[in-house]
């Protein structure tokens, strides 16, 4: 070495060395983070859909998900501006179930509700903003996305199907001027699964509205451009207004429950006025979705300024289109990504987080 | 004369400029590899990628190598930008059917005039090749050069012609003295002028760094030696023959 | 002693360190040229009335005369804005009639806090006198010169000490170094004197041009002669007489 | 050379040469470049007033003006954020001719109408903004304006006369919050002339609407502020309106007129109401201005995405007040300063440029 070091070749040699070793340091690439998970657990006791956190809950780990990003400004919202999402998942041989809690001041129910008038008439009350959607006179809702085979949804989230107009109010080429914001949809042939939780229409009913995105980007196709139901063999929704659009056609049979702005089957009645100044009457009517669409089950309760709703699904369902529409938890050695959004009385402005988030099974 | 035979004083003060001098050379080490890392804390070493992406790359596809990366889809879209940069940034075909795709998914949400997204940058649209186009040149400006190599200039200059006047009147072989002075000034223009060069060829990141590495060990290594000159007895063969 | 008997390792660290100072030079003459013309690329000769504007004008009248320029009705517009300035920019009745009504007509329509117009600056707003008086002060506040002072003054002063002794130790005739080393020093007080100088008259911004100019060919002279008389036989005019 | 470069004051002179050199390059000044022209070239051949290009235009050369600004941020436009106006000029001995085109992709004429709703009344479409303002439906517009003597024009263009709101929703001490973005308004004694060309109301007559602004600033004094109409001895626009405001008075005679969407006074019919549901009916009625009001020709034709407009009025009018609602061109070797405006189906939110241009005559 030391004959070596006395050489000027040898001098060079040894500085090339260490110039070489910080080099290839330097050319190390950093290693990419991964997503955050939700690890669902599997459980063998019977879990209850009721809103209410049994025990059986607390062995399973909680993912806590900020929400603080809106895609629009709703000229008359008054909703909240950040939530935080906390999710715990569990699982048995046939169902997945998730626990969704998160924060509301407000129970946001009165959907499109009839009132009457001092003259006697029926108004049905609505607050649209200047996209034509409401923000005042709607309900709470929650909505998963889950990826089906989109690409960038495991980095980007459900950002990948959201498309906001551009700077001449256009979007795929379509004035959206004064119709809406944005539009999801996806790239051809890609799917992204939708469990949309409605507090008013269907969480007396005890399922989830299961919808699903695909890259239908043209409203003459569908006015709903990507989104659409699942397939389904009945149920729905109705509107409920008589012939003239005067006023309801339908009430509740019981009209005393403070959370029924939906009418339910077993619940209507033919409207018959006996009604005071300023008394409310359901403007929808709903029917559990049979078929794909009503494959899954949820209930929702609201109790000091907190929601929790209970979810259940099989893990591998088998409606009408489900290798299309739904999420197929069949490989539980798999990450799945999804996303999650909270409407905060709002008909489509919703609080949503960047990225996706990882299901995992334990 | 040699620094050697100077008095006790005089060595205490050109010891205390050679420790300041390295203490300094490891500080800047360190900035440098908080810069082009993705840490923010600790002696990290400089990942190349970010080196080329500060000295070559447009705003654009640093943005998206960078701070905007969670908004790209794939990593393929930033080649495809890349491409149409390095082929000229011009309003064809391959940008209207390929480029502005990937900005309309990618960007176009936020960066729009009348964007209301909460992280809405409206007077940053991306709606239009003008609106794109300018922020597809690459690297340091003729202006950001010039103010950044007259100050690093002058400084090095300063300190450096100290240190390597302290090593030419140390008691080593004359070609260690020659070669390690040589190779601080030489390192330093090398990487200086590649700072501009590498607006025009991204190889010349490796330069950067790698006379960068030379710079450092050089001013490091004539420091320590000087400094053992100063107080220490040193192997005859390390010696000028006329000291032995 | 000459610079010229010194050993190869000296003469080394001298050309290195003289080098640099003479590409550091091209780069601050580089960055004045972008700074003070209107290009933002190549080597440029500054524009006396930039310089002059830069170091004599307030923000406002400067805008006025530069980039604003063309939303100005009238030239005499910035007159009457110049001498509300020279008049100590009071809030009084000149400020409300004469130049509000100014700035009304040619500014707010943009420089305004609810301004929906494309060249909208929002964050500029010029709706009150309070708005307004902040940008009246002309040239540099005893704050930013005292700043940038005493950065430039303990910079030029370590490398041109340098590089005067340098030159002090060369074998030139003793009334060339005498000419170029009091040069340099004097131009350097010459020009950062009149930055101050220039916020109350200025006509000073030719001082500053010259003094700058006569700065940076001192400097450049001085490092070439030197470096010629380490490497070269110079002819004997040259020379000290006993060097002959 | 030698015993000048020799001696310490030899030195110092070749020292301030080189100075003195750089010093005077540095004074050399940048030159203010002129407005851009457009020039009117001298024609013998009769210009047919059609929207339709003829070969006599090909020998004006053409001068293109980039219009990318808007005064304000309507929030339901939906029109172009830029567009490119190409103007070309020719003259005889009594007239002057303008050829304007420009790309706008949609062809907006509906302007107010009426439409016939599902329960058989009829509703006045209008889709105002946050200034009260229409930008949805309402028509295609183009401005030109031409300096008679107002300060600064020729500098800077058509700014001169443009007054937005300040900070508090003022314009000249008037609060016009919800009201209007802006005014116009010149200075004391100074006027511009406007030629405004109106596709719905003014072109199936053949005419512009010639107004004029001068420097009246209070809204008590005038509405339209320093906005005005040229002095007309009669013709004009009215509201087709019943007396009980609750539809229609007139209709065209042959409905099957498109563009109709005014009713001219060929096509003026008592409103008989045969209609079916989504049927419409023109919002306003326009009769030809007589007088000094109606002294510009005009014929725009849409076509394939391009709106190709044909002005034609004398090079000198003699109207009343002609001397100071209208531009004269009495010196034919004298520059002429304008500006340009689109309004892309927008009642007041419009394209312009900065600055002002030439009208040179060769």
């Amino acid at each position: 070495m030391r004959s070596f070091m006395q050489t000027p070749a040898g001098y060079i040699g040894s500085l090339v060395l260490l110039s070489g070793a910080a080099l290839s340091c330097a050319l190390s690439s950093a290693v990419q983070a991964a997503n955050e998970t939700l690890t669902s657990v599997k459980t063998d006791t019977t879990i209850i859909l009721d809103g209410m956190a049994e025990s059986a809950w607390d062995k399973a780990p909680e993912l806590s998900i900020q929400l603080d990003n809106l895609p629009y400004k709703a000229d008359n919202y008054g909703g909240m501006s950040s939530v935080n999402v906390r999710l715990k998942s569990l699982y048995d041989e046939h169902f997945i179930y998730l626990l969704v809690q998160y924060n509301d001041p407000t129970k946001s129910l009165a959907r499109f509700p009839w009132e009457k008038q001092a003259d006697g008439s029926w108004k049905q009350l609505k607050g649209k903003d200047q996209t034509g959607h409401d923000n005042v006179f709607y309900e709470d809702k929650l909505a998963l996305l889950w990826n089906i085979n989109a690409r960038g949804f495991a980095k980007k989230g459900c950002d990948v199907a959201c498309h906001m107009q551009d700077d001449s109010g256009k979007i795929n080429g379509f004035d959206q001027t004064g119709k809406a914001p944005g539009r999801k949809y996806t790239r051809d042939g890609e799917t992204i699964d939708i469990w949309h939780w409605k507090s008013v229409r269907m969480n007396p009913l005890g399922l989830i509205d299961d919808q699903y995105i695909d890259s239908v980007n043209d409203p003459a196709v569908n006015g709903e451009w990507g989104r659409h139901g699942d397939s389904k063999t009945g149920g729905g929704y109705v509107d409920n207004v008589n012939a003239e659009k005067t006023g309801p056609a339908f009430m509740n049979r019981t009209q005393g429950n403070v959370d029924g702005y939906t009418i339910t089957p077993s619940q209507k009645t033919p409207f018959v006025d006996t009604f005071r100044e300023g008394d409310r009457i359901p403007g929808i009517m709903s029917e559990p979705f049979t078929g794909s669409r009503g494959d899954i089950w949820a209930k929702g309760d609201w109790r000091d300024g907190r929601w929790t709703i209970e979810i259940k699904r099989a893990l591998v369902t088998t409606g009408e289109n489900a290798g299309v529409q739904d999420v197929q938890f069949s490989d539980l050695s798999k990450a799945y990504s999804f996303g999650v959004s909270v409407f905060d009385n709002s008909q489509i402005d919703h609080l949503y987080h960047e990225g996706a988030y990882d299901l995992i099974f334990k | 004369m040699r620094i050697s035979v100077l008095n006790v004083s005089a060595k205490l003060a050109l010891s205390g400029f050679l420790i300041t001098v390295i203490l300094a050379a490891l500080s800047a080490t360190t900035l440098i590899g908080l810069l082009y890392s993705s840490h923010d804390r600790g002696f990290n070493i400089p990942e190349m990628d970010r080196v080329q992406s500060h000295y070559s790359d447009s705003r654009l596809i640093a943005a998206m190598k960078g701070p905007m990366y969670q908004y790209v889809t794939e990593d393929g879209d930033i080649d495809v930008i890349a491409k149409w940069i390095a082929d000229g940034a011009q309003d064809d075909g391959f940008f209207k059917d390929e480029v502005m795709y990937i900005i309309s998914e990618d960007c176009q949400k936020c960066h729009s005039r009348n964007s209301q997204m909460s992280k809405a940058i409206t007077s940053m649209p991306f709606s239009s090749y003008e609106d794109i186009v300018q922020y597809t040149e690459g690297g340091y400006s003729w202006t950001q050069m010039a103010r950044t190599a007259h100050i690093h200039l002058f400084g090095i200059a300063v300190f450096l012609v100290i240190v390597s006047m302290i090593m030419a009147y140390s008691s080593f072989r004359p070609w260690m003295k020659s070669l390690l002075i040589s190779a601080g000034w030489i390192a330093l223009w090398l990487d200086i002028g590649s700072w501009w060069m590498a607006r025009f060829y991204s190889g010349f990141a490796y330069v950067i760094s790698v006379a960068g590495t030379v710079e450092i060990v050089a001013v490091c290594a004539m420091s320590g030696l000087c400094l053992l000159n100063l107080w220490c007895r040193l192997p005859a063969i390390v010696l000028e023959p006329a000291e032995q």
